[in-house]
């Protein structure tokens, strides 16, 4: 792709993202994610092969869809209520319509399921902005609008963990199973949003972080699927080491940092006096964590027949530059102490 | 509720069943899309009309702009799934199924 | 159901080279072929003191799994006969040996007698005996006087020096 | 009035009916044009005859006539039209569905909502649609240029899509 | 306590930059000198019981055993590793001792923290290097499916743990170890009380492990390479039942009715495993299978909820974790020279390890509860409290105790009496550092004989 | 010397658990008196400071 070409859409990726964080009327909100869909499309299929021509398609029809289903809930609450202003929403109809659209838009179960199909067909460096920058929009939005029922959301969330989990089990291609891995995270996300909706944010954070860390360790690898991950440790055996943590730091386990969203969570919702719920949800965390361990299996914790002095394919000698990787790594192993501050942080 | 507000609601409402449960074509897709945002146009433009609201009607040709853009991003996607899958038949969009 | 980033990783077979009515043949073997580089690399490294490398090398392609399976027993020759003095550490025998020493220094010199020395002149475990001997004291004293053996007020009231209102 | 305003309404349920009942391409298009149609009847009606003429020639003129060129590309042998049988069923699911939405809001429905609001000016050469576009040239700078933006973006969007020479030129199935 | 822990983390350190020459010497003579240090916690001369006090960490009459004892076994997990590893790349090696040492820091996190949720943090963040461990250095592929069932079966009990101790905290406010038991009982009555109960002790309850969700305890024992069972056996069973001790004082009036289930399934529990024990095959899976079953017996006494439970419980986790660790340690001898855990493929070594033979036979008495041994005290006070409660318990621990007897000396016989097979007739002889390692072993455990209420607890 | 610098080269990582030690233990040190500073504070504690002797909380 031309660089002139790949500048501006890339800038206009950002601009998208940042009208929907500035605007306050949900015209210009549904402006800038048109703006993001159109801008990432090109991004997607650059390689023109069919898988990613398909997943360019399918992503384009699911978030057309999302999109006009967000402005037609608009336009329907300002025949309602007369009103275009974000924080303003008022009538539930208007706004569960929005929460199915915005749903739809970042993959939330049961509507989930162009998510782990377009992931599959992208390289890894567009899944990673598809599954971690085209999230933030639609979460700014979610974010504003205050759902005055929960169960809308609460049922999205349980759905999502479930299905995230669920659907994980059986893949081995990485891609999809960070898509499904996505979609768990997304839900825990939606589970907290009627109650605390700074928790969503951290939750969305820590998740961030996480992926990219993922995506950056895959990429390095370029391994996308389980088979290619068993002979990375020939290639960069630390960050092999490193990256079973990581996964379990996304499947939740306790001193990493992807426990930190979870214990939090948890917390609030037994707050809210659910406890059931929140037994339930942290139950099927289990489910994810099994894939993620499968994960890990394969890449570091059993020896793959092959020895690391004998027929090393190749060595791989990293041109592209380790910092983000390192940091975002350290960031998704060891954050866990630093919750109050990340707390602190969030909280408004 | 308004006939007018019925009219345009379940316009979309048809566009999004269209699109959401026949899936044969990726053209009829598309158009069914079109329906979706052609109804959109006449619900912000009516809109604006009854509440005789100036500073509005801007808004649908906004909508117009970006509905516009949408298409031709979809024809082009179309002109591009032809050309790798053969047709744009949607059940040929198979190959990242699991 | 399928892989974007298959191509590229497949291990590039050797046999492919050949004329195609051996290729089927040559590949099977290169499977073969493809765990002797790594018996030959492996020699230098670790069976050093190693009289018979080919027989060895078989029971290493074998039991990949058991690494330190290919060190002791099973037709190998025990560390013992190049050192003696075997102590079960390393099969260097000055480290070998310089291992044992501390082993048996640190963990029963120190550890274990220190350790002991000092858990025994430890100061009153819990302060258990000096209540016991407080307590017996105590009675004797009250049988002795008459008294009940305990009070009501068990601290002197007046020695209780409470916050009064001022600095409250 | 009103009975012309019923009939357009309805019509235009009917066009969307017949895009979303799935007919080959071709059909569909021609549905839209329907819903077009009735849509810059209805705007008319309303008393924005601006709106209605940008939409029939934008919207009619421009994209539609990109999209039937694009459903005549699709040459089936055999199109699916309104008769065939899987096609007619959805089209009767449809109707169906909308007269018993329709019946379910169907009291609190009156009548003089067809009145435009400015009835009285309905003779006025300034009208507000058209005011609001000059606004929209004047004053709304920074839509204009995210609006051209797009536009500009959307060329790029699709040339890159449809670039790709190797894949040889477009194939007429 | 940080006088403890810091010198832990800087073992990693040291790990990382020693030559490789003195990696093993130089980790060995420093996890002695650590675990020198923290006999100093055994000073206790405070009257709140708590010592070595700062913000999040304590230790009391309760912990401060099994603190000792996580710093005992660290010198000699690096110990018994020292052969089996050797034939890796040294920075396998470095990378195993390092597992080995991030553990004992998290353990002695876990059984110092002054705060549950601390606990259960710790608690849970034992689960990834004891996972490591067992899958990458296990022997077998069925490690993965061991690993599996050992990471699956804690989380799926301690998740619900977590929203009980979440719930805990919205009623009473604190989670304070120091102050829990100060604050105003809970009135429980409703359904999900008891449901929260358990929810409060089937973590523990796995981890320990109960009759009935043992299963994966003899496949990681099994799978595990013979450091993992070590501290498996030794350390890490035991913080289930620190656990339970410490959350008993806050469950107080449901447990009296709700804990029957429980202790009649954990006293079972004991002669199930042991009958296992009886017609096992397999060496290491025999010793899971005692652990088990001596773990039933802990179980039940800190149900009881008697101070003589307690204490009993106490001795017999801290006896039991020397003697169950020294077994494996055993074990692995063995199986490093025959490469097979079946016990009738490894018949009569006495005759070719005559020494090893003093060993086995001593921690197979130990193992069955010889009398001065602190094993024998620990399972009379909880057999005694457990009579006390109801005589016919006597019945189950009676029985429990004679299969114990029994399957020790099935083991010992197995192994180290009868004719030797032909084909170990060429086996090396034992090292020096196998004897130091079941010295180091058996004579703390002898020790213990002419000190005990080191290891008494609370109660006293 | 020669030597000495060689062992010192070899062995320098001795140093490190040690070194843990010796802060792990100061800083165990700040704590108790952070942790008992409220005894001067304390009315119940508190008593006649000896001369030079210095409170703990300052």
């Amino acid at each position: 792709m031309n660089p002139l070409i790949l500048t501006i859409l890339l800038f206009a990726l950002g601009l998208g993202t940042t009208i929907t964080f500035m605007s306050s009327h949900w015209l210009f909100a549904w402006m800038g994610l048109e703006i993001n869909t159109l801008a990432i499309i090109p991004l997607m299929t650059q390689h023109h092969h069919p898988r990613s021509t398909e997943a360019g398609t399918k992503y384009f029809l699911a978030q057309a869809t999302a999109a006009a289903m967000l402005l037609f809930a608009s336009v329907t609450n300002a025949w309602l209520t007369g009103q275009w202003d974000i924080l303003q929403m008022s009538h539930p109809l208007p706004t569960t319509m929005i929460t199915l659209a915005l749903a739809l838009k970042i993959g939330l179960a049961p509507l989930h399921s162009w998510l782990p199909e377009v992931l599959q067909g992208l390289d890894l460096t567009t899944g990673l902005i598809l599954s971690t920058w085209q999230k933030l929009a639609p979460f700014a939005l979610l974010l504003q609008i205050n759902p005055t029922n929960p169960t809308v959301l609460i049922m999205l969330g349980i759905t999502s963990t479930l299905v995230g989990g669920w659907g994980g089990l059986n893949q081995t291609q990485l891609r999809k199973i960070l898509a499904y891995s996505s979609i768990a995270h997304l839900g825990w996300m939606a589970l907290i949003l009627p109650f605390y909706p700074s928790l969503t944010l951290l939750a969305l954070l820590t998740y961030l972080i996480m992926t990219l860390s993922t995506f950056l360790v895959f990429k390095l690898n370029k391994a996308t699927n389980i088979n290619t991950l068993a002979i990375s440790w020939s290639k960069t055996p630390i960050i092999t080491t490193l990256t079973p943590l990581l996964l379990l730091s996304l499947g939740g386990l306790p001193p990493l940092t992807g426990f930190m969203p979870k214990w939090f969570i948890l917390q609030e919702l037994t707050k809210q006096n659910l406890p059931l719920l929140a037994t339930f949800t942290a139950l099927t965390a289990l489910l994810s964590l099994y894939f993620y361990l499968r994960l890990s299996y394969s890449m570091t914790l059993t020896m793959f027949p092959n020895n690391l002095m004998g027929t090393t394919p190749w060595r791989f000698f990293t041109q592209s530059t380790s910092l983000p990787l390192a940091l975002s790594i350290s960031m998704a192993i060891a954050l866990l102490p630093l919750a109050p501050a990340m707390m602190a942080l969030l909280t408004p | 509720m308004t006939p007018t507000h019925f009219a345009f609601s379940s316009a979309f409402m048809l566009g999004l069943m269209g699109l959401a449960f026949h899936r044969q074509h990726l053209l009829s897709a598309l158009l069914c899309l079109e329906g979706m945002m052609l109804s959109l146009f006449i619900a912000l433009s009516l809109w604006t009309l009854q509440l005789d609201s100036t500073s509005f009607s801007a808004s649908p040709m906004l909508l117009l702009a970006f509905s516009a853009c949408e298409a031709s991003a979809g024809l082009a996607l179309l002109v591009a799934t032809t050309r790798t899958h053969g047709s744009d038949q949607l059940q040929n969009l198979n190959l990242l199924q699991c | 159901m399928t892989s974007k980033g298959g191509q590229g990783d497949q291990f590039p077979i050797p046999g492919s080279l050949y004329p195609s009515e051996t290729v089927e043949m040559f590949t099977r073997l290169s499977r073969f072929r493809s765990a002797f580089p790594r018996l030959y690399s492996r020699q230098p490294v670790r069976f050093v003191s190693q009289s018979k490398p080919t027989g060895a090398a078989g029971s290493t392609a074998v039991t990949e799994l058991h690494p330190a399976a290919d060190k002791a027993g099973h037709g190998e020759v025990s560390q013992y006969v190049k050192n003696p003095d075997y102590h079960g550490f390393s099969s260097d025998p000055v480290v070998d040996e310089w291992n044992m020493r501390v082993g048996f220094f640190f963990g029963i010199s120190v550890a274990l007698v220190l350790g002991a020395t000092f858990i025994h002149y430890l100061p009153d475990h819990g302060m258990r005996q000096w209540a016991r001997r407080e307590a017996e004291c105590v009675i004797q004293q009250r049988e002795k006087e008459g008294l009940p053996l305990i009070e009501e007020n068990y601290y002197d009231p007046s020695k209780i020096v409470l916050p009064s209102a001022r600095n409250e | 009035m009103t009975f012309i305003m019923y009939l357009l309404l309805f019509l235009l349920i009917l066009g969307l009916v017949a895009v979303a009942s799935n007919p080959s391409p071709y059909f569909a298009a021609l549905g839209l044009v329907l819903v077009a149609g009735m849509g810059c009847g209805v705007l008319v009606s309303h008393g924005g005859p601006f709106l209605s003429l940008i939409l029939f020639l934008i919207y009619l003129g421009g994209m539609l006539v990109v999209f039937a060129y694009s459903a005549a590309l699709a040459a089936e042998p055999y199109p699916e039209t309104w008769g065939s049988r899987p096609v007619i069923m959805s089209v009767m699911i449809y109707v169906l569905g909308v007269l018993l939405v329709g019946g379910i809001f169907w009291g609190g429905w009156y009548e003089s909502s067809w009145m435009s609001v400015d009835e009285l000016m309905e003779f006025s050469i300034l009208r507000g649609d058209m005011a609001g576009v000059a606004m929209m040239y004047s004053s709304g700078g920074l839509m204009l240029i995210i609006s051209a933006w797009v536009l500009l973006l959307t060329l790029f969007v699709v040339l890159e899509l449809t670039r790709g020479l190797n894949r040889g030129a477009l194939r007429a199935v | 306590m940080l006088k403890i822990l810091l010198p832990t983390l800087m073992l990693v350190p040291t790990i990382w930059v020693t030559p490789a020459k003195w990696l093993w010497p130089t980790t060995l003579a420093h996890s002695f000198l650590i675990a020198l240090t923290s006999f100093s916690w055994l000073k206790n001369f405070s009257e709140t019981g708590w010592m070595s006090l700062n913000k999040y960490m304590a230790t009391d009459a309760l912990s401060t055993p099994l603190l000792v004892l996580t710093c005992w076994l660290l010198p000699l997990m690096i110990l018994a590793s020292q052969n089996h590893t050797s034939a890796e790349p040294i920075n396998r090696q470095r990378m195993y001792i390092t597992l080995l040492t991030s553990l004992q820091f998290f353990l002695i996190l876990a059984f110092s923290a002054t705060e549950i949720i601390m606990f259960y943090v710790m608690f849970e963040a034992t689960l990834i290097p004891t996972l490591i461990i067992i899958t990458r250095w296990g022997n077998q592929t069925e490690r993965l499916n061991a690993g599996t069932y050992f990471l699956f079966y804690t989380l799926a009990g301690s998740l619900p743990l977590l929203v009980a101790l979440l719930l805990l905290q919205n009623n009473t406010g604190t989670l304070s170890l120091l102050t829990i038991q100060f604050s105003d009982p809970i009135l429980l009555s409703t359904y999900a009380d008891k449901i929260w109960w358990a929810g409060c002790l089937i973590a523990f309850l796995v981890k320990m492990p109960l009759y009935g969700v043992h299963l994966w305890l003899p496949k990681a024992h099994v799978e595990a390479p013979i450091a993992g069972s070590m501290i498996l056996a030794a350390v890490l069973l035991k913080l289930g039942g620190y656990g339970m001790l410490r959350m008993m004082t806050v469950l107080e009036p449901l447990t009296k009715e709700l804990s029957y289930p429980f202790i009649i399934l954990a006293l079972w529990g004991i002669i199930m495993t042991g009958s296992i024990c009886l017609r096992q095959t397999d060496l290491k899976s025999l010793i899971a299978y005692s652990s088990v079953s001596h773990m039933g017996l802990v179980a039940g006494g800190i149900l009881i909820q008697t101070p003589w439970g307690f204490t009993g419980a106490l001795i017999l986790m801290i006896a039991h974790g020397l003697t169950s660790s020294a077994l494996f340690c055993l074990a692995n001898t063995n199986y490093e020279r025959t490469h097979s855990r079946t016990m009738i493929l490894a018949r009569g070594m006495q005759m070719v390890l005559p020494l090893m033979t003093t060993w086995w036979f001593i921690a197979s008495l130990a193992n069955l509860a010889l009398p001065p041994l602190p094993n024998l005290m620990g399972e009379l006070m909880i057999i005694t409290s457990l009579f006390n409660w109801s005589w016919w318990t006597i019945a189950l621990t009676g029985t429990g105790t004679l299969i114990t007897a029994g399957y020790s000396l099935y083991m010992f016989l197995m192994t180290q009496r009868g004719p030797i097979p032909l084909h170990i007739t060429a086996i090396e002889p034992s090292h020096s550092r196998e004897h130091l390692l079941i010295f180091l072993h058996l004579l703390p455990l002898l020790l213990l004989i002419l000190k005990p209420e080191l290891i008494w607890g609370w109660t006293f | 010397m020669v030597n000495f610098v060689a062992l010192a080269r070899e062995h320098w990582v001795n140093i490190l658990v040690p070194m843990g030690f010796v802060i792990g233990w100061y800083l165990d040190k700040q704590q108790d008196q952070k942790l008992t500073a409220f005894r001067n504070k304390s009315v119940l504690y508190s008593r006649e400071l000896k001369p030079g002797e210095e409170v703990t909380w300052k």
